[in-house]
């Protein structure tokens, strides 16, 4: 999931790589280790500078209850069913955390834009990346949970605060 | 009339899975325990096999 | 001994090789040697046959190049006296050597290979590094074959005629691991007589290694010859319908049985005890543990062929029996250690103190130890620091004492080898010190830096520097932690009053624990009751009146039939019970469970039981043995419900029972034709004995397959049994007076039980251990225990030695006052908590549960005795209001900011 | 900005993969020295948000095994 979401980010799902080893299997771990080492050499220095926004909204991301609410309910809902007893696909339920994971995401980004000054609909698009619509989109949501809140407007322009 | 008393110690011979197991219980039961193995090393031939079933665990 | 460091050298600079024994021969080692990597303990020892000094006079190279001065050569072999209370022998076996064999050609042929030999070639620490390939040319084998029974149920050949128990299943697992190192054109084949996979889930494992590609050809292979010089070999042999078959393969695996070793046959001697036929140690079936000489015990395959679980469960079963007649000295030659007082440090600033080990040159001569030291001094509260050559040795030990002291330090930081063997030993001396041992961080600079980057010296001093620097980092907020311990109430609760259950209850009641048995039904005894004789011709009704009168006489034990537990809370050393008795609730507190809820032979409709009257099931004709009176005809058909897509597990008594039986009639009735309609005959063991000897008595053998089932129509008063034979090729019909059938063995429902105490129980509803091997009557949860046919179905013999391992397990529980867990547990911040229940659903322990303390609805409440540490529940807690015990996220955090 | 070596800060599982890293220094199986290690006591303890707090302080890249 963690993976997902450095990838929607930009920074690249390669920055986190996660293999399972028992204690005997030394080996492993140096190929492990050999490759991971080679995997990131191959992709170069992070900067953490210049993806500082994107950090911060992947770690409010993954704060968010609804994230680790799914991710902790997950063996329950493939393996047992929901409270109205239905099984999940794993597909499906793969679809579903994609879709929140990237909706997350571009709620927590907006949330870092309007807080770096950049509260209008077209400053936030120009600052993210994302196309007005959805942008404008997320912000009705957003505003609803108590995100942001919608302050007037600015020679027409709607402007938003984060809260 | 013996006047032997109980002597609250255990000797257990062999250190593979099983003499292992026993020692451990009887220590943690409160006896000491003697554990002699011929070898340098504990763990006998179950520390020889690769994996396990069921899970494929490694045996160490 | 106490000197050595492992560090090597002596090995490097010893200039005499030889075979390794631990590699079976496939690799070399040194005169001065370890075993293997991980041995316990890893100290170097002198292999004095191969030592040259020894067997020449001169060189003593390994004494001079010790940098601890831990070789002596002068040490002399001592003879040492030990006074003690009761022996448990568990000497073990020695795989079969097939050298002797020449149809085999172990000996000759490089591709010929024995299963112990073989899993070294497996293991990825092995010689090979786990790269399977043919000893004569190196190539990747695409065909290799297994041969079972080399050594066991043979009398021509050895004097071996019982069967080793473990050799399918192992072979199964070989050629399933090869098949995943060797890819999917590999091509596995055994050759076997009878599959026995008569284990705990093991028939299912041998169904997925079918579907994964493993060939099964039921023959046994008479010659081996090599084809070509590259060493390929040709296999002959004959298929079930006669057939004579020759086919290439690129290596062989014999599957080599088992047999007491020499040396355990000597010490056996020694300690005066008896041995059967083939010299294991003799038992008996109710008292699998005793030796023929009173306060001697065994456990193990020294006492028959029998596999992991098993041996663990006879180790924790002679352990009872031993404290059974010690109990009166128990905890006399034990002695608590004690510490100093611990000094607060709550209020004070921190001063760390870093010690920076040479660990000799394996450090030292690498990276550069004054430079990290140096280093250190500079980290902000870091107010001392030293360079040891060796941080683990006694002198060093005293002297860190020493400066914790004089420095007033309350944090330590010691830079060495790993954490994972050292740790305890560094917390023990800082609590000799008066600090809390939580107090202390280690960073790995030897395992993970100084001997993984040898030719990379200033880069290892740099990973140190950053290596300490976390550990300093981490160490400046690390918090006392105080030890936790619960008390225990020094009783049990044993539900289930079958013969499992009344053993487990008298082996802790004989220690001085009180028992309480629960038994559902009105009366004791269980499923033991239908049976007349164990596999060794035992009486087991007078032993179960026996049993039964013991447990209704015992001071210590309270019995409860009719009874119904109808709620239960608690955790180790601290349940809560409520029993329904009649109308009364009993209310119960104890500090262990054991859970022997037996199981049943099933009722089936197949083979029209129920429905014609000379159709019966298991005991029925030991029972009444009338029913055989005039029969000139008996057939028995096995597996009825068994190893089928319903119950896909083997019900592992049933061969043994139906073959006891058909021995007892032919000895009764010798004029009785007595037919046993089979899949695989599963006498495992020394049962083999009763398979060969229903044999010579005229009992006959005809196998069925799952495609081909018997089918059972009425002939007037008898019945007509039809089956096709494989070896005639042609279908028989039998005409029968009885057909007996061996249903399936299930559990007793045990669906309450199970979730009453949070047990988790498999696909078949037997209940599960903590582990199936090394934990085999633990439940993962702690003072919770499992015994006999609950489990999985077995012997008489089996359920007792389950019975008193469950007993002897708990008692490690009861013999204390109180239980030290590890503190390192979870702890919930009930401000931040809302309530929503993930913890308490995802924790693998139950080590959360949801209260309603203070009347403001559900908060997460952490059950310290029962958590693990595993911090699932703080990584997962939406609201963050989680945390654990030394692993903060702030002690974390701190670490990772470090790093870089 | 130094062209330095890339840090990998690793989260080891004490049970599993951090022994395989000890044992790997027992076999002294060489390999490169860009991994920091942090021991956790199982793989569950490491929380995603672990993960970012490594990359904000400036690592170049995270491995979680267990």
């Amino acid at each position: 999931m963690t993976q997902k979401l450095l990838k929607i980010a930009g920074i690249g799902e390669n920055r986190l790589h996660v293999a399972w080893l028992s204690s005997a299997e030394a080996q492993r771990f140096v190929d492990i280790s050999t490759d991971v080492i080679n995997s990131i050499k191959a992709q170069g220095r992070f900067d953490a500078a210049m993806f500082s926004m994107e950090l911060t909204a992947v770690e409010d991301t993954l704060k968010t209850e609804i994230l680790r609410w799914m991710i902790g309910k997950e063996i329950k809902l493939l393996s047992k069913g929901d409270v109205y007893g239905r099984k999940w696909e794993k597909d499906r339920f793969e679809s579903i955390l994609d879709s929140v994971l990237e909706r997350e995401y571009h709620k927590q980004l907006i949330r870092q834009a309007i807080l770096a000054g950049f509260t209008s609909v077209r400053a936030i698009s120009q600052k993210v990346g994302l196309e007005l619509k959805r942008i404008s989109y997320l912000l009705a949501d957003m505003e609803k949970t108590n995100m942001i809140e919608f302050k007037g407007h600015t020679e027409c322009i709607p402007v938003f605060a984060a809260l | 009339m013996s006047n032997k008393t109980t002597v609250g110690s255990v000797l257990v011979v062999g250190g593979g899975i099983t003499g292992m197991q026993s020692a451990i219980d009887l220590a943690e039961s409160g006896y000491y325990v003697y554990l002699v193995e011929e070898s340098p090393a504990i763990g006998g031939v179950m520390a020889q096999l690769d994996k396990t079933f069921p899970t494929n665990d490694c045996s160490m | 001994m106490d000197k050595c460091i492992a560090c090597g050298t002596c090995a490097e600079k010893c200039p005499a090789k030889t075979a390794d024994a631990f590699n079976e021969g496939l690799a070399k080692r040194k005169a001065i040697y370890v075993p293997y990597a991980q041995a316990v303990p890893l100290k170097y020892a002198i292999d004095k046959n191969r030592c040259i000094y020894f067997q020449k006079g001169k060189c003593r190279a390994c004494e001079k190049f010790c940098p601890t001065n831990a070789i002596k050569f002068d040490d002399q072999e001592k003879d040492i006296t030990l006074n003690v209370g009761s022996v448990i022998i568990t000497a073990g076996f020695t795989p079969f050597n097939p050298d002797k064999f020449d149809n085999y050609q172990h000996a000759k042929f490089p591709n010929v290979v024995t299963s112990m030999e073989f899993e070294r070639i497996l293991s990825a620490g092995g010689p090979f590094g786990g790269h399977i390939h043919r000893l004569s040319d190196g190539r990747e084998p695409q065909k290799i074959a297994w041969l079972q029974c080399v050594g066991s149920r043979d009398l021509n050949r050895c004097d071996n005629e019982y069967c080793s128990s473990v050799c399918c299943m192992y072979a199964i697992k070989e050629s399933v691991i090869a098949k995943e190192h060797l890819g999917p054109d590999f091509k596995p084949t055994i050759f076997f007589m009878d599959m026995r996979t008569h284990g705990k889930d093991f028939e299912k494992y041998y169904e997925r290694a079918k579907s994964q590609g493993v060939r099964f050809i039921r023959s046994r292979v008479h010659t081996i010859t090599e084809t070509d010089t590259s060493g390929t070999l040709e296999l002959v042999y004959a298929t079930e319908s006669g057939e004579r078959v020759s086919e290439q393969f690129d290596m062989v695996v014999l599957s080599v049985g088992m047999e007491p070793a020499a040396s355990a046959m000597e010490a056996a001697k020694t300690l005066g005890i008896e041995l059967n036929n083939y010299h294991f140690v003799k038992t008996s079936d109710m008292t699998p543990v005793a030796t023929s000489r009173e306060g001697i015990f065994v456990a193990g395959a020294l006492q028959g062929p029998k596999d992991i679980p098993q041996s663990v469960v006879e180790a924790s079963a002679a352990a009872c029996s031993a404290a059974v007649n010690l109990a009166s000295a128990r905890g006399s030659l034990v002695k608590e250690k004690t510490f100093p007082a611990e000094r607060s440090v709550q209020d004070d600033a921190p001063r760390i103190g870093v010690f920076v080990c040479n660990c000799g040159i394996n450090i030292g001569g690498i990276a550069d130890v004054p430079a990290v030291a140096a280093y250190a001094r500079e980290l902000g509260n870091v107010v001392f620091t030293e360079e040891p050559l060796f941080a683990c040795s006694q002198d060093a030990q005293e002297k860190m004492v020493e400066i914790i002291r004089e420095q007033k330090l309350n944090r330590v930081v010691v830079a060495a080898c790993t954490p994972r063997t050292h740790e305890p030993l560094f917390q023990e001396t800082i609590r000799n010190a008066g600090l809390n041992p939580y107090l202390f961080e280690m960073a790995n600079i030897r395992n993970q830096c100084t001997w993984v980057h040898s030719s990379e010296k200033e880069k290892a001093t740099e990973k140190a520097k950053d290596l300490v620097r976390m550990a300093v980092q981490r160490a400046g907020i690390l918090e006392p932690i105080p030890d936790l311990s619960v008390g225990v109430n020094k009783s049990a609760l044993v539900i289930g009053g079958g013969v499992a259950g009344m053993t487990a209850a008298i082996s802790l009641a004989d220690q001085g624990f009180a028992a309480t048995v629960v038994e559902k039904s009105s009366s004791l005894g269980g499923s033991a009751r239908d049976v007349q004789h164990s596999w060794r011709g035992e009486d087991i009704q007078a032993h179960l009146k026996k049993l039964v009168d013991r447990v209704n006489s015992h001071p210590h034990i309270t019995v409860l039939t009719l009874a119904e537990i109808v709620d239960a809370s608690g955790f180790v050393g601290n349940f809560e019970t409520r029993v329904k008795v009649n109308t009364n609730i009993h209310t119960i507190q104890h500090g262990v469970v054991i859970v022997a809820t037996g199981g049943r032979a099933s009722v089936t409709d197949e083979y029209l039981y129920g429905k014609h009257p000379a159709v019966t099931r298991w005991h029925d004709l030991e029972q009444n043995p009338e029913l055989l009176s005039g029969a000139s005809s008996v057939v028995f058909i096995q597996c009825v419900g068994s190893r089928d897509d319903q119950r896909p597990y083997c019900s592992r008594l049933c061969c043994t029972s139906s073959v006891y039986q058909a021995i007892e009639i032919k000895e009764n009735h010798p004029d009785t034709d007595v037919f046993i309609l089979y899949r695989d005959i599963r006498t495992f063991g020394e049962r083999e004995v009763l398979y060969k000897k229903a044999r010579e008595k005229g009992v006959i053998f005809i196998r069925y397959s799952l495609d081909k089932k018997p089918v059972v129509t009425g002939s007037g008063d008898g019945l007509d049994v039809r089956v096709f034979d494989p070896i005639l090729q042609k279908e028989l019909v039998i005409h029968a007076d009885r057909v007996n059938l061996a249903t399936a063995i299930e559990p007793s429902p045990n669906e309450d039980i199970a979730a009453l105490y949070k047990l988790p129980v498999n696909a078949e509803k037997f209940f599960m251990e903590a582990h199936a091997k090394l934990r085999p009557v633990d439940f993962a949860s702690d003072g919770l225990f499992v015994c006999g046919i609950a489990h999985y179905p077995k012997s008489i013999d089996e359920s007792i030695a389950q019975a008193m391992a469950a007993a002897g397990r708990a008692a490690t529980v009861l013999a204390r006052a109180s239980i030290q867990i590890s503190p390192l547990v979870s702890q919930v911040n009930s401000d931040l908590c809302i309530g929503c229940g993930l913890c308490t659903e995802i924790c693998p322990f139950g080590a959360i549960i949801q209260e309603d303390a203070d009347g403001k609805g559900f908060r997460a409440k952490n059950i310290s005795a029962s958590c693990k540490g595993c911090g699932l529940c703080a990584s997962s807690c939406p609201k963050k209001a989680i945390d654990m015990l030394h692993f903060r996220d702030a002690q974390i955090l701190a670490a990772v900011c470090a790093a870089v | 900005m130094e062209q330095a070596e890339p840090k990998i800060v690793a989260f080891l599982c004490n049970w599993c993969a951090y022994a395989g890293a000890d044992l790997a220094g027992v076999s002294r199986l060489q390999h490169p020295s860009n991994m920091r290690t942090v021991r956790v006591m199982c793989s569950g303890r490491i929380d995603p948000l672990f993960v970012v707090q490594a990359l904000k302080s400036g690592c170049d890249g995270v491995l979680v095994a267990g």
